[in-house]
């Protein structure tokens, strides 16, 4: 009870915000309320996997990077006219959203289905290092791409259009970042409550048993990560306007940690603990920043602390109730 | 490609196995015996090269050097087991990855407040600084002959302390009969200090080994921590036995694909997209190699038996 | 004999030099109640596994009414009909009891693919968990943490939840396993009632228990079969007195 | 001189409050300069010494750039780009600050571009893609630094005057490395006998010596920019190869923030700069001698960008008397690059890229036994870059 309303709050503040920043003439603030968004969206995504599924995912930084990417690119060859793919039919860039946010969610989750369906085969640390490993391999591969510009990134020439309405501006890219949050959220709290969420919970816990029962656990969690993946791809396409720029950056191993520290920061198996934990984070880092240039000798205990004491995140503090994981 | 330039990198290959297995050894003994995996290894294969570099640079001499920079990875790991990695214990391994990544952001900014953002200078001794010729028109760095007989030191010692010691025969016991060895009257929380400060003395010796080869500089550590995982996991993870096979592999694979590939494909493709396609894979070759033998072999190439 | 529900043939399992099963065979009958029994590290538990589906045999092959599954996993055994208790209670401990029972449902029926309805509003698994539960005398737990209870009732939820899954053979192992005299008691009467209805393989200590219930029971000693029979026969065969049942019959 | 902090959001929950607490317009009190830079992470020594040059200037005049009273507001963008877009936006919309600068790495420089430019002016303190010098060229950026082709072209040049018939190149295998050795065989006449593309994470290049010793080159050119470029150097000296073939390379590689690390590995390397420490100039020797004075270590040729930065953006101060809001008047202020260059000759082409001289310089040993350059010859006088052409800006 306490946790739906802690969420009723939360989305509460997030559909004020934007009138609450306008009328205070702050409203660029709203620009990085989105970026916190995508990042949220990202972090919950691995929270499925990560909380729910107890898949340890240290690569997932490749699957928002991939997504980011994904829109950039289809921007890009439509601002420059050239095409994506030349041969055998000629596919050119698009800004429409309908068209580039599902083909970003379709491309990492791809992705995310092939470095599952090999890293599920591994168990404990050995998870937790091949999923590192192969976003690293992602990662060197998208800097070694030259049309797309390497480490320099590529600048990505405008937004997208939604429905041929544009996102242009602080506040439909906001309104939609939010609802593909919320709606997310929602899918995900039903998943799991749901059939698939409980076999999920329960190889997790008891693998041995779940399979002595006859779960498919393999196929399941590999649907899982896939889910997961092309969910941060989508996050990926998000951030991708947010910045109007993608960077090989978002694919490096520390992209990958961070989305790990949102998660535990916020309470993982709880989807809305990781929505806070990203907000938490990213505004700390800059904050921080903005007081020292040694702001890391300062995040970086904190964490510790955090995972130390804190270990159901803080959204267990407020919802009062702790989390799937 | 002549036999003596296919020899000249097969031991350059193996050369740079050894030194990721210095790296790597005081990981998968840490991980192996405590289970505890551990990011920051990174950092104090860092702070041994900083020490190192320092003591180096005080007293001229480099023995010195060495034996600050173990010292100085042993001491901190110490400090680290007394008041983080003894609440990991019973963690899972993401709280372990998580805290010691947080550990790797203080550190980085610890040595940059006290060293400063640019590189320190390190180098190898007078006598080490030369070349000797291993084959017949071949010269070859003296210093990283001294690198690879460092990385058997290390092997040989790991091996007679864990195999042939009382007190590897408690840190084998430690890890499966905790109580058991309680009952001996072993401190097991003191042996474990012991391993972890262990581990951090060989990730000092590597920091400070690789200082007079590599750049002595802030976050030097987690480009070669990647590495040195890729070669524990490829190795199996817990066995020192496979760290070693591991990193030869690990080396082996990123020497050939970068020395080779290009010859090979040329062969195959023209020249210019022959050769985007080799530095390619050369990028990913180790990365590639993990993947392989994990999809093979999940535990790894010399799997510990629980 | 009908044709057996469950065969092992030949089984062979070895840890580098010790065979923990040696050419063991063994075949169980519908509705009947075949008993495993042997000292430890006889290979019982090993053999269980091997059934299971959790441990490859090295040599040897198991038939699930006459067809061959020694190439299947654990999960793919279970969906085919093999249900199992652990030795070591196995369950999921987060969540609820009721949900534990839920998932063998689940299972059972072989849909996992539910993505909006939640399970906790899904007759289909509510209806046939409740009543499990209440046959297991658990109904007032339902929805604790499965971690809470007690021991005797971890073994009776473990119980519940491998008769949820509406198995064609269950294995049972040391079902028994630290409980005291009167649930003990309580748990072979519950088995005795499934008797005639569900082929069983029952690994017990507990002899009272084995010769109450088995309709046949089999007897391994260092990984290898040394007699197979009724309890009347094995009672009376002279290798197994002198090889374990001895110890227990003059004790 | 004070350098603000810049008062950032805090939580979400503080949002609102943080909001009220800070004016979103500072509106009275110093000008306010947004540097932008890379202060934590393997690439920090660029950026302290970027900023430190810059405030060098700030501090010697009294706190004044162009005889108005300046703050210079920092922020790290820790060499990510994200966070480097994210603090240009606050210090531009939120701050509303009309000049920044500092940004050391194309990546953040091209993902802060399309905040800044649209409503700010940027003046480049470090080498600049080709990107902003072609095609998107822009009349309120402007390079101070020099085009990222600059200093490979030279080397090209001076090795073809130097009659060096085979180069063995190295670059990472990425964008950035091709177009590096590209710049380099756009001057050199001789044969390239190979191109060799690393990994940008690379430790150990035993490989690669063994195939240049293999191929005995008349000269080799690296282009690794960092650690990289450090862990090549010493291994090229400690392979013996440093006696056989002379090792060349651009500035950054072998300038002041690298040569204590790598020693006397370095000693006999050539490389290329638009400046030098020993340039015999009146405005070097200040810049060396305060620089010196101050922090205790040499200038880099960081430190030097980072004090033209100041000393142009202080030139076109003066000239609009601190309406830096008027912003054509204040980048053809710039434009007219009316400063003293620690490097000497300085002009901006129509691109608002420098037109400048770039020097060979070898690496030796000075009188007190430190590590340093020498300059040895100019490469290129009035040297322009090869994107030009393609900006539309009017000359």
């Amino acid at each position: 009870m306490r946790e739906r309303l802690a969420a009723a709050i939360g989305l509460c503040l997030l559909v004020a915000a934007p009138f609450v920043l306008e009328a205070m003439d702050e409203a660029f603030l709203l620009s990085v309320l989105t970026r916190m968004l995508a990042y949220a969206l990202a972090a919950a995504a691995l929270d499925l996997v990560l909380g729910y599924g107890g898949m340890v995912s240290f690569g997932h930084g490749a699957f928002l990077g991939t997504g980011a990417y994904v829109a950039g690119v289809l921007l890009h060859h439509r601002s420059d006219g050239s095409a994506l793919v030349a041969w055998p039919v000629r596919i050119g860039g698009t800004a429409e959203a309908l068209i580039a946010w599902p083909a970003a969610a379709l491309v990492s989750g791809l992705l995310a289905a092939a470095i599952g369906a090999i890293s599920l085969r591994t168990r404990g640390v050995h998870f937790i290092m091949i999923t590192l490993a192969f976003a690293q391999m992602v990662f060197f591969l998208v800097l070694a791409l030259p049309q797309y510009g390497g480490t320099d990134g590529l600048m990505v020439p405008g937004r997208n259009v939604l429905a041929g309405a544009s996102l242009e501006g602080d506040a439909p890219l906001y309104w939609v970042a939010l609802a593909l949050l919320v709606a997310f959220l929602a899918f995900g709290r039903s998943t799991m409550a749901a059939r698939f969420g409980l076999a999920l919970r329960g190889a997790r816990m008891n693998e041995r048993r779940a399979l002595a029962l006859g779960v498919p656990v393999y196929r399941l969690r590999l649907a899982a990560f896939t889910l997961s993946g092309a969910v941060a791809g989508l996050a990926g396409a998000v951030l991708a306007n947010q910045s109007s720029f993608v960077s090989p950056d978002l694919l490096s191993w520390q992209r990958s940690g961070e989305l790990m520290v949102m998660v535990i920061l916020g309470g993982q198996g709880t989807l809305f603990g990781p929505v806070l934990g990203a907000i938490a984070l990213l505004a700390a880092e800059e904050e921080l920043a903005a007081i020292t240039e040694h702001w890391m000798l300062i995040l970086g205990p904190a964490l510790l602390l955090v995972v130390l004491f804190f270990r159901g995140g803080l959204w267990p503090l407020i919802a009062g109730k702790r989390g799937d994981g | 490609m002549t036999a003596t330039l296919f020899a000249e990198q097969t031991l350059n290959g193996l050369q740079f196995g050894v030194m990721l297995f210095l790296m790597a050894a005081g990981l998968t003994l840490i991980f192996g015996i405590m289970d505890v995996i551990n990011l920051a290894h990174g950092s104090l294969y860092m702070a041994g090269a900083f020490v190192g570099g320092t003591v180096t640079a005080r007293t001229g001499s480099f023995l010195l050097g060495v034996v600050a920079g173990a010292a100085a990875g042993a001491l901190i790991a110490l400090l680290l087991e007394l008041t983080v990695i003894r609440r990991l214990y019973r963690r899972d391994h993401l709280d372990q990855v998580l805290a010691t990544y947080a550990l790797i952001l203080t550190f980085n900014e610890g040595v940059k407040v006290i060293w400063g953002p640019a590189p320190i200078f390190l180098a190898a001794p007078e006598m080490l600084s030369g070349t000797v010729e291993i084959l017949p028109g071949v010269p070859y760095p003296a210093y990283r002959l001294a690198v690879i007989c460092a990385g058997v030191a290390a092997a040989l010692f790991l091996g007679w302390l864990i195999g042939r010691t009382r007190t590897g025969m408690l840190i084998r016991a430690g890890t499966t009969h905790r109580e058991t060895v309680q009952a001996l009257g072993v401190d097991v929380g003191v042996l474990f200090a012991l391993v972890f400060a262990i581990g951090g003395a060989l990730a000092g010796l590597a920091g400070v080994m690789a200082g007079p080869v590599l750049a002595v500089q802030v976050g030097m550590g987690e480009q070669i921590l990647i590495l040195a995982f890729v070669v524990i996991v490829v190795g199996g993870l817990g066995s020192v036995k496979g760290a070693m096979a591991g990193a030869l592999l690990v080396g082996l694979a990123d020497t050939w694909a970068r020395a080779f590939l290009p010859v090979l494909l040329r062969g195959l493709l023209p020249p210019s997209s022959a050769d985007q396609v080799a530095a390619n894979l050369g990028s990913v070759a180790v990365y590639l190699l993990m993947a392989v033998v994990l999809a093979v072999r999940p535990q790894g190439l010399f799997p510990r038996h629980a | 004999m009908a044709e057996a529900v469950l065969e092992a043939r030949g089984l062979t399992r070895r840890f580098g030099a010790l065979a923990a099963n040696e050419d063991v065979s063994l075949a169980i009958a519908p509705g009947e109640c075949h008993a495993v029994i042997g000292p430890n590290g006889a290979g019982k538990s090993t053999l269980v596994a091997m059934l299971a589906g959790e441990q490859r045999p090295d040599a040897g092959s198991v038939l699930l009414a006459g067809e061959d599954v020694t190439a299947l996993g654990a999960a793919r055994r279970a969906r085919r009909g093999i249900a199992r208790s652990f030795q070591v209670t196995q369950l999921c401990r987060d969540l609820s009891v009721r949900e534990n029972v839920m998932l063998a449902v689940q299972a059972a029926e072989g849909r996992h693919w539910g993505f909006f309805r939640p399970a906790h509003s899904d007759a289909a698994l509510t209806v046939t968990a409740d009543a499990s539960l209440a046959a297991a005398g658990l109904d007032a737990r339902a929805s604790s943490p499965a971690a809470l209870l007690s021991h005797g009732e971890q073994r009776q939820l473990e119980l519940a939840i491998a008769l949820s899954q509406a198995p064609r053979v269950l294995l049972l192992d040391e079902p028994a396993a630290g409980l005291g005299a009167a649930e003990t008691a309580a748990l072979a009467s519950r088995l005795a009632a499934l008797k005639g209805r569900l082929a069983m393989l029952l690994v017990e200590h507990d002899m009272d228990t084995v010769f109450a219930l088995a309709d046949r029971i089999t007897v391994l000693a260092g990984g290898r079969v040394i007699a197979t029979g009724r309890p009347g026969e094995i009672r009376a065969d002279r290798a197994v007195r002198e090889a374990y049942l001895g110890d227990v019959v003059d004790a | 001189m004070t350098i603000a902090r810049r008062r950032l959001l805090g939580t979400a929950a503080a949002l609102p409050v943080a909001g009220l607490a800070a004016p979103a317009i500072a509106q009275s009190g110093p000008l306010k300069i947004g540097m932008i830079t890379t202060l934590s992470g393997p690439g920090a020594a660029l950026g302290n010494d970027i900023r430190d040059g810059f405030n060098l200037v700030v501090k010697n005049a009294g706190g004044r750039l162009g005889g108005v009273p300046v703050e210079v507001v920092v922020a790290d963008d820790a060499l990510r780009p994200e966070n480097g877009r994210a603090i240009a936006e606050r210090m531009v919309r939120r701050e509303r600050i009309g000049v920044l600068t500092g940004i050391v790495f194309s990546n953040v420089m091209l993902a802060a571009a399309p905040v800044i430019l649209p409503s700010a002016t940027y003046v480049s303190a470090n080498a600049g893609p080709s990107q902003l010098a072609g095609e998107q060229c822009n009349a309120n950026y402007f390079n101070v630094a020099w085009q990222n082709d600059n200093l490979h072209e030279a080397v090209g040049q001076y090795v073809t005057q130097k009659g060096l018939q085979k180069a063995f190149l190295v670059a990472p295998n990425y964008p950035a490395g091709r177009d590096a050795l590209t710049g380099f065989k756009r001057f050199f006449k001789g044969e390239v006998v190979s191109e060799t593309y690393t990994r940008l994470d690379q430790l150990d290049y035993a490989a690669e010596l063994a195939a240049i010793r293999s191929a005995a080159p008349d000269a080799v050119y690296i282009f690794l920019p960092g650690g990289l470029g450090i862990n090549f150097i010493k291994q090229y000296a400690a392979a013996g190869l440093r006696a056989r073939t002379p090792l060349f390379g651009p500035g950054f590689s072998f300038d002041q923030d690298v040569l204590p690390a790598v020693g006397d590995d370095a000693l006999g390397c050539f490389n290329s700069s638009q400046w030098a420490l020993d340039l015999p100039l009146p405005a070097n020797r200040q810049f060396v001698d305060t620089f010196e004075a101050e922090y205790r270590r040499l200038p880099s040729l960081y430190a030097s960008q980072g004090y033209d930065a100041a000393l142009l953006i202080g030139s076109a101060i003066a000239a609009t008397r601190g309406r830096v809001g008027d912003r054509a008047a204040f980048a053809a202020a710039l434009k007219r690059a009316d400063f003293q260059s620690v490097r000497g000759s300085f002009k901006f082409g129509n691109n608002n890229h420098p037109i400048q001289t770039i020097y060979m310089r070898e690496v030796v040993k000075d009188g007190q036994g430190r590590v340093v350059n020498r300059t040895i010859a100019t490469a290129f006088e009035a040297h322009q870059d090869a994107y030009a052409a393609q900006c539309k800006l009017p000359a």
